[in-house]
């Protein structure tokens, strides 16, 4: 039993290495993504000039962007499985889907964390947000535990649209909705960090309480679905 | 519009798109209907 | 005798859409066969090598493989063997070293069993540090059998292996299959150049119209 | 009640769904004559209060439907037999509850405009519910994505239960989320009324006339849905000898 628990650790960090590997070569991330991110919050403190309005829109923007950009991740992220079909290879390898599933969401987690990274950065210079040390506390548990949540429906409903091939405007129907709560908590919670609007920091912590829960029971759930769920 | 319109237009499109579903329905059971055989519908 | 077949498929039918790319098709193969599996393009060889690995749902009919029932037990009949499609598997990103470690980390396989895969298909250190997507189309067929060499399958399922490859690639190819037959694996491979596999294999089976009309002899 | 127009009897009809059409025509015209004009009008929201006989009803069958869906797609999952019919009772319940949660929607804005004066507020009901229609548009999506039946039938069951787990979370997240920002700029914003006996009564009566009128037509679409798999397995035959006789002539 743990041995088969470890078995699938193991191919889990090795999905997730080679993801992060294959992602670090293309730098779609770093070249194309982050650029584009970057330069849409300058444009958007062009657009409302006046730091008051920046600072309350900060966290929602920081947390659109994400989800934005978490479609495309996972989009790649499949794409890079489907190219020459090394899914099947994986299939018929008899490999613990639960391990490529674990994988998966574990290089979305990075690749989210360090985009949101770049974001909260951004707005904290360009919005002048201030963030306090036990704020920074929150903003970090906010980051993790929203690109889980993310993260882990995001895989399952990527494995899905990558085997029922061409379908891939079923990725945002099934996803936007769904990551409707992560989306509210996470941005109530970054308002709290940042103080944005007179939010106090106790007040973020209630929403990191929802974000948990919500990763929790994808993950739980992914975890179990995406084998069958992707098993063409 | 006044308060009257609102609710009839309320009632109507309660029933309407639920009649419509169930005209469409009934049309493709029909439609099929000779395709498909007897020892196929468990109900009859 | 269903008992000491590896592949045992009976009337099956499979449909790509609404098109039965396999109309009732029969095939035994015992263990330790080679086999080629021949017939002209769109027969159904692709269909026939997909479905015994796992990769197409059954519409009708009865497939067993390596005993599995391919459809209650697919997971275990995937476990069980070595597929290579008409595409390669490999992450055209990495290079075939680390398309190899990969494999290895995910199979379980040890360093020296990879290095030894890959010193049988002739990738030297220059070729492993090569990504997949710069290798020509025989050097990618070269790392895809290497990793196929690194799984330890019982029965091995190739879609025309020696696609691509010069003279030299392809008796690399046939002295693997040998070598993987010796271990006591079981081989089936795709092929419509008859002359090449005929010498290779020990039995051909015809395939027409989604349909054995020939299994050779057994 | 529109089985009644159809001068044929469609042949998913039975006595017993026959009967309960029946019933669902009857009970919708008592609860026009109950909804539209027995009840008194409400002290605080007036004539308004008239849209939800058939709002509140709807909103409930569709909850109602996608429940169902998730205990038939549970059903189909960890059922000995994976029964495919099943399946698609769970697809019927689905497009069913798409139906009057989108009916919910124009309803409960079109209320929304009389009551608030807004046809739009991000009042937590109204905001899980055009989430979930979302969803469960995306669920129907996945049922159409092709396959042999039991593929359908395995995918679509998972997706319907991560569907069902998104209400409670989605319906809890939204409400947290109204209840700490903009307290109650908008006139009565839950929508709750003070009712006396018979308005209570013909609510009530909604509830069951719907949930009746849902019966028959998941009955019904579920029919048509079998004898479109049964048409399909047919169509297999149709392919092989087609497939035989081009063998032949080439």
């Amino acid at each position: 039993m743990s041995a088969s628990i470890n078995r699938t650790f193991g191919i889990a960090k090795a999905v997730a290495s080679k993801d992060l590997r294959v992602e670090m070569r293309s730098r779609v991330m770093t070249n194309q993504i982050l650029p584009f991110a970057a330069i849409v919050m300058v444009l958007f403190a062009f657009a409302l000039d006046n730091d008051g309005v920046l600072q309350r829109v900060a966290p929602g923007l920081v947390w659109m962007a994400t989800l934005f950009t978490s479609l495309v991740v996972v989009q790649r992220s499949f794409a890079v499985e489907a190219a020459d079909s090394a899914i099947d290879a994986l299939r018929v390898a008899g490999v613990a889907p639960q391990g490529v599933y674990l994988g998966k969401v574990a290089a979305l987690v990075v690749q989210l964390v360090a985009f949101e990274a770049v974001l909260a950065f951004l707005a904290l210079i360009l919005y002048r947000v201030n963030v306090d040390a036990h704020g920074a506390v929150l903003l970090v548990t906010t980051c993790l535990l929203g690109s889980l949540g993310i993260a882990a429906l995001a895989a399952v409903y990527g494995g899905l649209s990558i085997a029922g091939r061409g379908r891939e405007t079923l990725l945002p129907l099934l996803l936007l909705p769904a990551v409707a709560p992560v989306l509210i908590g996470a941005t109530r919670a970054t308002e709290s960090a940042f103080g944005s609007d007179g939010a106090r920091v106790v007040e973020g912590w209630p929403w990191v309480g929802l974000l948990a829960v919500f990763g929790a029971v994808f993950l739980f759930g992914g975890t179990l679905g995406f084998g069958p769920l992707t098993d063409e | 519009m006044k308060h009257a319109d609102f609710i009839i237009v309320s009632w109507l499109l309660s029933f309407g798109p639920v009649m419509f579903y169930a005209w469409r329905n009934a049309r493709r059971a029909r439609h099929i209907n000779p395709l498909v055989d007897e020892a196929d519908k468990p109900w009859t | 005798m269903g008992e000491t077949s590896v592949v045992d498929v009976r009337d099956a039918v499979v449909l790509l859409g609404s098109f039965p790319a396999l109309a009732e098709a029969n095939v035994r193969i015992n263990a330790g066969e080679l086999v080629v599996v021949h017939g002209p393009n769109g027969a159904g060889k692709t269909t026939l090598l997909r479905l015994c690995a796992g990769l197409l749902p059954l519409s009708r009919g009865s497939a067993r493989i390596m005993g599995f029932d391919i459809e209650a037990e697919r997971s275990l009949v995937r476990a069980s063997v070595g597929f290579l499609g008409h595409a390669n598997g490999l992450y055209l990103d990495l290079t075939a070293g680390e398309n190899l470690s990969f494999w290895g980390h995910v199979v379980g396989a040890n360093r020296e069993e990879v290095t030894a895969a890959a010193v049988r298909m002739g990738l030297n250190d220059r070729l492993l540090a090569t990504p997949v997507a710069r290798l020509s189309a025989g050097q990618k067929r070269r790392t895809a059998l290497a990793v196929m060499a690194v799984r330890r399958a019982s029965l091995w399922l190739l879609d025309e292996p020696h696609a691509g490859l010069d003279a030299a690639g392809r008796d690399e190819i046939d002295a693997l299959l040998r070598d993987a037959v010796a271990a006591g694996a079981t081989v089936v491979i795709a092929s419509h150049e008859l002359e090449r596999s005929a010498s290779l294999a020990s039995r051909r089976i015809e395939v027409v119209g989604g349909r054995i009309i020939e299994q050779g002899e057994r | 009640m529109p089985s009644a127009t159809a001068s044929v009897p469609p042949p998913t009809r039975t006595a017993a769904t026959r009967n309960l059409g029946l019933l669902a025509i009857a009970g919708s015209v008592v609860l026009a004559l109950l909804g539209l004009i027995f009840t008194a009008e409400d002290v605080d929201q007036g004539s308004s209060v008239r849209i939800m006989y058939v709002h509140v009803p709807t909103a409930w069958v569709a909850y109602l439907a996608f429940v169902f869906t998730a205990v038939c797609s549970a059903g189909h999952l960890w059922g000995k037999k994976h029964s495919l019919n099943l399946d698609r009772l769970a697809g019927a319940s689905a497009e069913v509850g798409v139906i009057f949660m989108g009916v919910t929607l124009v309803t409960g804005s079109l209320w929304g405009r009389l009551s608030w004066g807004t046809y739009w507020q991000w009042d937590p009901r109204l905001t899980t519910t055009a989430f979930l229609f979302v969803t469960y548009i995306g669920y129907l999506a996945v049922r159409g994505l092709g396959g042999t039946q039991r593929q359908r039938a395995k995918r679509s069951a998972i997706v319907a239960l991560f569907a069902v787990l998104e209400i409670p979370l989605v319906h809890f997240s939204v409400v947290i989320w109204r209840s700490l920002h903009q307290q109650a700029t908008v006139l009565r914003p839950n929508g709750d009324v003070t009712m006396d006996g018979l308005m209570l009564f013909s609510l009530i009566f909604g509830v069951a006339v719907f949930t009746t009128i849902f019966a028959w037509l998941v009955l019904h679409r579920n029919r048509v849905l079998a004898m479109e798999d049964a048409m399909e397995l047919r169509g297999i035959d149709t392919a092989l000898a087609a497939r035989r006789s081009e063998e032949v002539s080439s």
